[in-house]
């Protein structure tokens, strides 16, 4: 039983067993309306005072982006692409971090078990005490979000505020947005909302505006609002359609079973190759040839 | 619930146990998730209303501070977050306001009077009374010498124009009061703030 | 030597290169295994947990590689492929049953060890480049996320082999008698060395 | 605001031009986007970079620096060519049909009465209306006189046409015109546009017509007094809103009133100008009540000592010969005419243009104090902080006095934002070390030099001695008693005029309005606009009920907006003459047969019924607005394109006047300007979201966010020079040189300006040599030392510079 009742556990890495399931709990999700985000990184700065972040000082490198990617203590950034076509530009700014999957591909690949946990509700999230730093879950992540701290060898990554969502209120960064570019609620309200939203951008001219719930990754708890919904990589590389990495699958998938059984197998034909064949002794003839090998060298 | 010492005995032996196969990796959905999920840090922190310091939205905001203003604890503002009950920035707030916190509490907050001598490359902690004692000093030199009781044509002016004063448009109104009163009875005309610029 | 009736067959130096290299391997094993397969997750108490697993485990396999490297050199001649090596593999069957009669004499090593020593060879060094690119604490930067992705498929596919291999290799120590002695005594008995390895033997008896 | 943050949301139109309110006002930008989400709004930016406010824009526009006139002329051109006007409006609110002397003419760049050798507007007298015999002014219904205010002003910018408009702003012709389309589309009653602008259009040699001219244009359109309307200075600091009510500025006292001048010798000299007579029959010409709100304020400032037979201390006040603004200021102490300096929470060494000016005039003070919560770069001017503060600390003869003030969250008070609603905060923890507030060491001060002058005498001790200082802990006024103070109250009983009987207020008791105040020196009140926030129901500024009743984001119980609790300025002319709201969509107040009413208070008598025809503005002398502004502007009564006092071309209209005629150079600065042989570049200074002014660089979070001073060019420029993204480079201007990182965007494109391209480069504000950001040369290094016409405010945001590559800083920019 999860200590707060909020917070039911959906899956849990690296076990072997399900946690209990019989309470059913809505799902959430952040809607990150890009038609309407300015880039004014409210979010950035309510993230990194909510969950008491030091992020190091940078250097301007030459864009808006700063700090210019996630770090383990940045969970969120923003992301500006300059998108010309013809003689208009767009200004796309989209706020990067944590989808909190509903497949998520790091907890897929966590060796470490209870590291990380996905709770009914939708969010996926770190427990840093079982975090054992091995990167497993920055391989796993078709989003490329977790990073690994250099001062505790633990990943970090955004929590979608599980502190705040388990007592009831709203993420940091939702609550702080001012332009309600970040918007949290149940996710069926979320999808609800972003058909709105859609229909408002095409009255204005954005035909393919869409909402971004890849299905590749059984749909995301932190889902987009896209002006170019069908180009989803005009957003500084966010996914077209993403997907746990094969590799990934293959890796923490089939192979693991067998290649247990494997291992089990060489050691239970070994065993049953000795039970009915016997050691393999040297004879008596075998060690008298041997002497008179030797002995005619040695006398 | 009055839990008996053998009771306690046996709740405990049950966390032993539960502790040592959670050391073989056993551990359970439960622990996980404490462990895991931060208590929320405000559940018992003092809550006062303000406004952000920055823009002239002046957004409301949430100021909690460690301690419930009891006797015996020095409250310490551990986090801001909008008010969501104030109308223009309903809960909402910017980079700036969602950063205050680091404002109040930064290191470059002044904390004492300081005195820098003329030609000299350092600022000298001083005493609050010798800083006041000695700009009421100078104000009054300079006014004195200064003071300007009618212009050429022998109107009377009253005007004080060898000192001037820039105050702060972030001061609340009743600071702002005041100063206008304190410095308009001198008789300084070089009186602005950043309204002008 | 303390007896006369026995063989030589590895020096001191041999055999504590041997013991490191068997001994990181097993380590490895057990701490690779532990991040493997939840199921084996315990075993990362023996490291002092999952963090110190994950921080032990990639010096062990340097300490590995290193210490194979050496073996690989001291023996790598030996285990030079010949045509009797493919007899004897196409015999294997005969091997297994244990009648080796009519085979090829053998030289210091028989096909199936001198294929424990190349298969290992080239898993380690598999083993070793892809456990760098996943070595994230110093060479994070250097890989993409891809390649690390095929990285961790390699590892996983090297190490599930080089612990088959291995079971092959300890199997075959503990099947054949008076073989482990060859690497803990460092001689084995005349016999053992006329029944499995008799072209070396006469080597070695025939040294000056 | 004449309207409300909270109102924003009510418009189908918002032009944002003239500021960045998605960055520099994030969550009051809200309020547009909740417009387009919910009420189908669209959004134009019109700026010379595509900003953040451009990112979610419907149509972005480009416009040079220091063109907005010729953009907001070419509109107005637009709309009356095109009839896209809200006539009865117009009509009925506005100087329109007024009648304007003969005499008064515009040739060449200059209107009636100049004086060459003054460099002003000596003669004015023709900038008015006809009088009749009455002294009432002459209107024409008909609007057939070629000499009324709108057919004055159809002539006027007729020459703006969308051809001169791109020529002059960059701004290409199909663009302008779509913008145009848009805006007309508002000038049905039942549509409205609003206009949202803060510094970037104050910050001009024309800074103040910048804003008439969008004045006029909501005027025209019908969109003042209008729910989703009006023109809204979004503004800077959190109460620079209040700090400009309570005139901590040269030449007023609060509530917009004015400090005598030289030439008002007397009190009667004083009040002659100010009896504000109506100027047609039966209008209200609230400004009428001057006298009471002056002698009100009087008795607050000093008591028992202002009296009728002193004429209630008339000479206690200063008269000013001329305004002692910032500039003048920095021009002074670089003349060595100052000696002693305060700078209570202004940090002037970077705040102000001319970076190089300020600090030759720092060093010549003989002492300085600086009050602020934080270490500035004004403090440590003195302090050796290599290329970004090369000086020698030993030839620095400034005495120094830094205090620690106390600052936000550890005080308590109120303070009034920008949509003029003053609001109470609450001290949530004390300063740190031994930090004061404002309020504390303004009192201390204040009650030392009293001492001094009540024991040692000296020059004219009597404003200081007598000032009230009345407050229960004297060094430690209660910020509760100081509101009550500037609120006002009763110092005797106040018969009720309409039956002697009745007593409307007891003394001592709070004044409910200032309706209450009077010249006979019965009441007292420290800023009359502000009565009515602590009355005998409390401190209204504490009210927190957050209901809207009539959903259109009125809030009439939260707060107090001044005046008399009105949130939409004007609202009386959202109802059309008869009284009946202009449509059922934009209604907001109304006559409903016996008195105004609706959400809001209305901006009139509550009783006068509409057939009484007394015109909507009431604050001004004839009842309505103006197109034409008559006398009250000293560079025109209408606006006029000039080029920035650093030119980039001649002026189109008029290359012999190319610039603003009436603009005050100090004789040190003639020759600081630049010219574009040698500075072929336009450049503007700006805010970033991430930042607030010259603070947030003390602050962790927001140096993360933007660590370092860059300079955003576009990509032909960056070519042209050699320049790639993230380059050191080095800006200068006549005024001097700075370093800064290069910002290659595509979001700065070149514009065609009088046929040849034009670059433009952009800098922001915020850096400096002290705090957590990486230091950076102050770029106020770069920008004139020239205020608008006006108001003087500095032209910060046109200038000519150049641009080429550079070596890092000597000095490695570590913060």
């Amino acid at each position: 039983m999860a200590t707060l009742q909020s917070l039911d556990i959906r899956r849990r890495s690296a076990s072997t067993e399900a946690p209990p399931q019989i309470r059913s709990t809505i799902e959430v999700a952040k809607l990150i309306d890009v038609s309407k985000c300015i880039g004014c990184k409210a979010c950035q700065a309510a993230c990194l005072e909510w969950n008491d972040l030091k992020q190091e000082i940078g250097y301007f490198e030459g864009t808006y982006d700063n700090p210019t990617d996630l770090t383990p203590a940045s969970w969120t950034v923003m992301r500006f692409t300059e998108y010309e076509h013809g003689d208009d530009l767009e200004w796309l700014i989209r706020k990067d971090g944590c989808m909190h999957c509903d497949d998520p591909g790091c907890l897929t690949a966590c060796p470490a078990p209870g590291a990380i946990v996905q709770y009914t509700n939708g969010i996926v999230d770190f427990v840093s005490e079982n975090c054992i730093g091995c990167g497993y879950c920055v391989k796993g992540c078709p989003f490329n979000i977790p990073r690994i701290s250099k001062v505790d060898r633990k990943a970090y990554k955004c929590t979608l505020c599980s502190d705040r969502v388990a007592v009831g209120q709203a993420p940091a960064c939702a609550k702080a947005c001012p332009t309600q570019a970040i918007y949290f609620g149940s996710k069926a309200d979320m999808i609800a909302h972003a058909e709105n939203r859609v229909v408002d951008l095409k009255s204005r001219g954005f035909k393919n505006a869409g909402l971004y719930d890849p299905p590749g990754v059984g749909g995301t708890h932190v889902m987009y609002v896209l002006h170019h919904a069908d180009k989803p990589s005009l957003y500084a590389g966010l996914p077209d359609d993403p997907e746990i990495s094969p590799m990934v699958g293959l890796w923490k998938g089939v192979m693991k079973p067998i290649s247990l059984a494997a291992i089990a197998f060489a050691g239970v034909f070994g065993f049953l190759h000795y039970i009915t064949k016997g050691p393999n002794e040297v004879s008596e003839a075998d060690q008298r040839k041997g002497d008179d090998l030797a002995g005619g060298k040695h006398s | 619930m009055a839990v008996t010492r053998r009771q306690f005995m046996t709740v405990s032996a049950a966390g032993l146990a539960a502790s040592s196969v959670g050391a073989l990796g056993f551990v359970g959905a439960g622990d996980a998730l404490a462990a895991g999920v931060r208590p929320f840090k405000l559940e018992r922190a003092t809550e006062t209303r303000n406004a952000c310091p920055y823009c002239a939205v002046a957004c409301g905001v949430l100021v909690y501070s460690l301690g419930d203003k009891s006797k015996n604890a020095k409250s310490s503002i551990i986090h801001v977050e909008g008010d969501p009950d104030h109308p223009v920035n309903r809960g909402t707030l910017c980079a700036r306001g969602a950063a205050s916190l680091g404002y109040i509490h930064s290191a470059n907050r002044l904390k004492y009077p300081m005195h820098r001598k003329p030609g000299t490359d350092k600022f000298e902690r001083v005493s609050w009374d010798f800083a006041m004692e000695r700009i009421a000093k100078l104000m009054k030199e300079d006014r004195d010498k200064n003071f300007i009781a009618k212009n050429r044509d022998g109107v009377t002016v009253n005007r004080w124009l060898s000192t001037g004063f820039f105050g702060g448009s972030s001061l609340s109104n009743e600071a702002g009061y005041l100063t206008y009163k304190f410095v308009r009875s001198t008789g300084i005309l070089g009186f602005e703030d950043q309204a002008r610029i | 030597m303390s007896e006369n009736n026995v063989v030589s067959r590895y020096t001191t130096a041999a055999r504590i290169n041997h013991w490191i290299t068997a001994i990181s391997l097993i380590l490895l094993a057990l701490s690779g295994m532990a991040l493997f397969h939840p199921s084996l997750f315990f075993l990362t108490n023996l490291f002092g947990g999952g963090q110190m697993t994950r921080a032990i485990h990639p010096w062990i396999g340097v300490v590995l590689f290193f210490s194979f490297l050496g073996l690989f050199f001291r023996f790598f001649t030996l285990n030079l492929w010949n045509r009797d090596d493919t007899v004897w593999m196409k015999n294997l069957g005969a091997v297994i049953n244990d009648r080796e009669e009519g085979l090829p004499e053998l030289g210091k090593y028989n096909a199936g060890q001198k294929l424990v020593f190349w298969g290992q060879s080239i898993l380690i060094l598999l083993l070793f480049a892809s456990g760098i690119v996943l070595w994230d604490v110093y060479f994070e930067d250097y890989t993409t996320i891809d390649q690390k992705r095929l990285a961790a498929v390699v590892h996983a596919l090297c190490a599930i082999g080089a612990i088959l291999i291995w079971i092959v290799h300890v199997y075959a120590a503990i099947w054949i008698k008076g073989t482990l002695r060859a690497m803990t005594r460092g001689s084995v008995t005349r016999g053992w060395s006329w029944k499995h390895h008799r072209k070396w033997f006469r080597q070695e008896v025939g040294k000056p | 605001m004449t309207n409300s943050w909270n109102d924003i949301k009510n418009t189908d139109l918002v032009l944002i031009m003239g500021g960045n309110a998605a960055e520099a006002h994030p969550c009051g930008f809200k309020w547009v986007t909740e417009a387009k989400a919910n009420n189908g709004a669209k959004l134009i930016v019109v700026d010379p970079r595509f900003t953040r406010s451009a990112a979610v824009a419907d149509v972005y526009a480009p416009i040079r620096p220091g063109t907005d006139i010729a953009f907001l002329a070419g509109v107005m051109r637009y709309l009356l060519s095109n009839n896209k006007i809200h006539q009865e409006y117009v009509k009925a609110f506005t100087n329109a049909a007024f009648i304007v002397k003969e005499g008064f003419a515009f040739n060449d760049g200059l209107f009636a009465g100049f004086d060459a050798d003054r460099k002003a507007y000596a003669d004015r007298s023709t900038w008015d209306y006809e009088l009749d015999e009455q002294g009432m002014a002459k209107v024409d219904e008909t609007l057939q006189n070629p000499r009324c205010a709108i057919n004055l002003l159809k002539a006027h910018v007729e020459r703006y046409t969308p051809e001169m408009v791109e020529r002059i702003t960059g701004t290409p012709k199909a663009k302008f015109l779509q913008i145009c389309e848009m805006i007309a589309t508002t000038s049905v009653p039942d549509r409205t546009m609003t206009s949202m602008y803060a510094l970037g259009w104050t910050q001009h040699t024309t800074g103040a017509q910048n804003i008439r001219s969008m004045a006029m244009i909501q005027l025209l359109l019908g969109n003042m007094g209008m729910p989703g309307g009006g023109v809204n200075a979004l503004r800077g600091h959190s109460n620079v809103q209040g700090i400009t009510d309570l005139a901590l500025l040269s030449t007023s006292t609060p509530g917009y009133l004015v400090l005598p001048n030289d030439r008002e010798a007397t009190y009667a000299d004083y009040m002659k100008p100010r009896a504000f007579k109506p100027l047609r029959p039966g209008q209200t010409s609230y400004w009428q009540n001057y006298e009471k709100f002056f002698v009100s304020q009087q008795k607050a400032l000093f008591g028992t000592a202002a009296t009728k037979d002193n004429d209630w201390a008339y000479d206690y006040l200063p008269k000013f010969d001329t305004s002692y603004d910032v500039l003048k200021m920095v021009d002074m102490m670089a003349a060595g005419q100052m000696n002693g300096l305060f700078c209570q929470g202004l940090n002037i060494m970077l705040a102000s243009p001319d970076k190089t000016k300020v600090m030759t005039g720092l060093a010549k003070l003989k002492w300085m104090v600086v009050i602020d919560p934080l270490e500035t770069e004004t403090a440590r001017f003195w302090e050796n902080h290599g290329e970004f503060n090369n000086v020698d600390p030993k030839s620095i003869q400034t005495e120094i006095i830094q205090l620690p003030a106390s600052a936000y969250a550890e005080e308590e008070g109120s303070a009034t934002n920008s949509s003029r609603v003053i609001m109470w905060h609450w001290k949530a923890a004390d300063g740190p070390g031994e930090s004061r507030s404002d309020i504390e060491i303004v009192s201390d001060l204040h009650l030392r030099l009293k001492a001094l002058y009540a024991k040692d005498g000296g020059a004219f001790p009597d404003p200081i001695v007598k000032l009230t200082w009345n407050y229960t802990r004297p060094r430690h006024p209660d910020p509760a008693e100081v509101l009550k103070e500037m609120n006002g109250y009763a110092l005797e009983d106040l018969p009720d005029p309409a039956d002697p009987g009745k007593v409307l207020l007891r003394a001592g008791q709070l004044l409910p309005s200032f309706a209450l105040m009077r010249a006979d020196g019965k009441t007292s009140g420290g800023i009359w606009i502000y009565t009515g926030v602590y009355t005998e129901a409390g401190n209204m500024s504490m009210r927190r009920d957050a209901s809207d009743p009539t959903g259109l984001g009125i809030y009439p119980k939260w707060g107090f907006s001044w005046p008399a609790n009105r949130r939409v300025l004007y609202n009386r002319a959202s109802a059309d003459p008869s009284g009946k709201p202009w449509s059922e969509r934009k209604k907001y107040v109304w006559w409903n047969g016996s008195r105004w009413t609706g959400g809001d208070v209305p901006d009139y008598a509550p009783t006068v019924a509409p057939d009484k025809a007394v015109g909507p503005f009431i604050m001004n002398q004839e009842g309505t607005a103006r197109l034409f502004a008559r006398a009250a502007m000293p560079d025109g009564p209408f606006p006029e394109h000039y080029e920035p006092m650093d030119a980039y071309i001649a002026n189109p209209l008029h290359p012999k006047v190319s610039t603003n005629p009436v603009v005050r150079v100090f004789a040190a600065d003639a020759k600081s300007f630049g010219t574009p042989d040698k500075f072929p570049i336009v450049a503007t200074s700006y805010r970033l979201a991430e930042h607030f002014h010259y603070w947030t660089k003390n602050v962790h979070d927001n140096a993360v966010l933007q660590p370092e001073l860059f300079v955003e060019m576009g990509e032909r420029l960056a070519k042209a020079k050699d320049i790639q993204n993230g380059d050191w480079v080095e800006i200068s201007s006549q005024r001097g040189a700075i370093k800064a990182k290069a910002c290659v965007t595509k979001r700065i494109r070149p514009i065609m300006v009088d046929g040849k391209p034009c670059d433009v480069l952009g800098l922001p504000i915020h850096y400096g040599f002290i705090g957590f950001a990486r230091k950076a040369h102050p770029m106020n290094v770069l920008t004139p030392s020239v205020g608008d016409a006006s108001v003087n405010t500095p032209e910060y945001k046109a200038f000519l510079v150049d641009v080429k590559k550079t070596t890092p800083p000597a000095q490695p920019a570590v913060a």
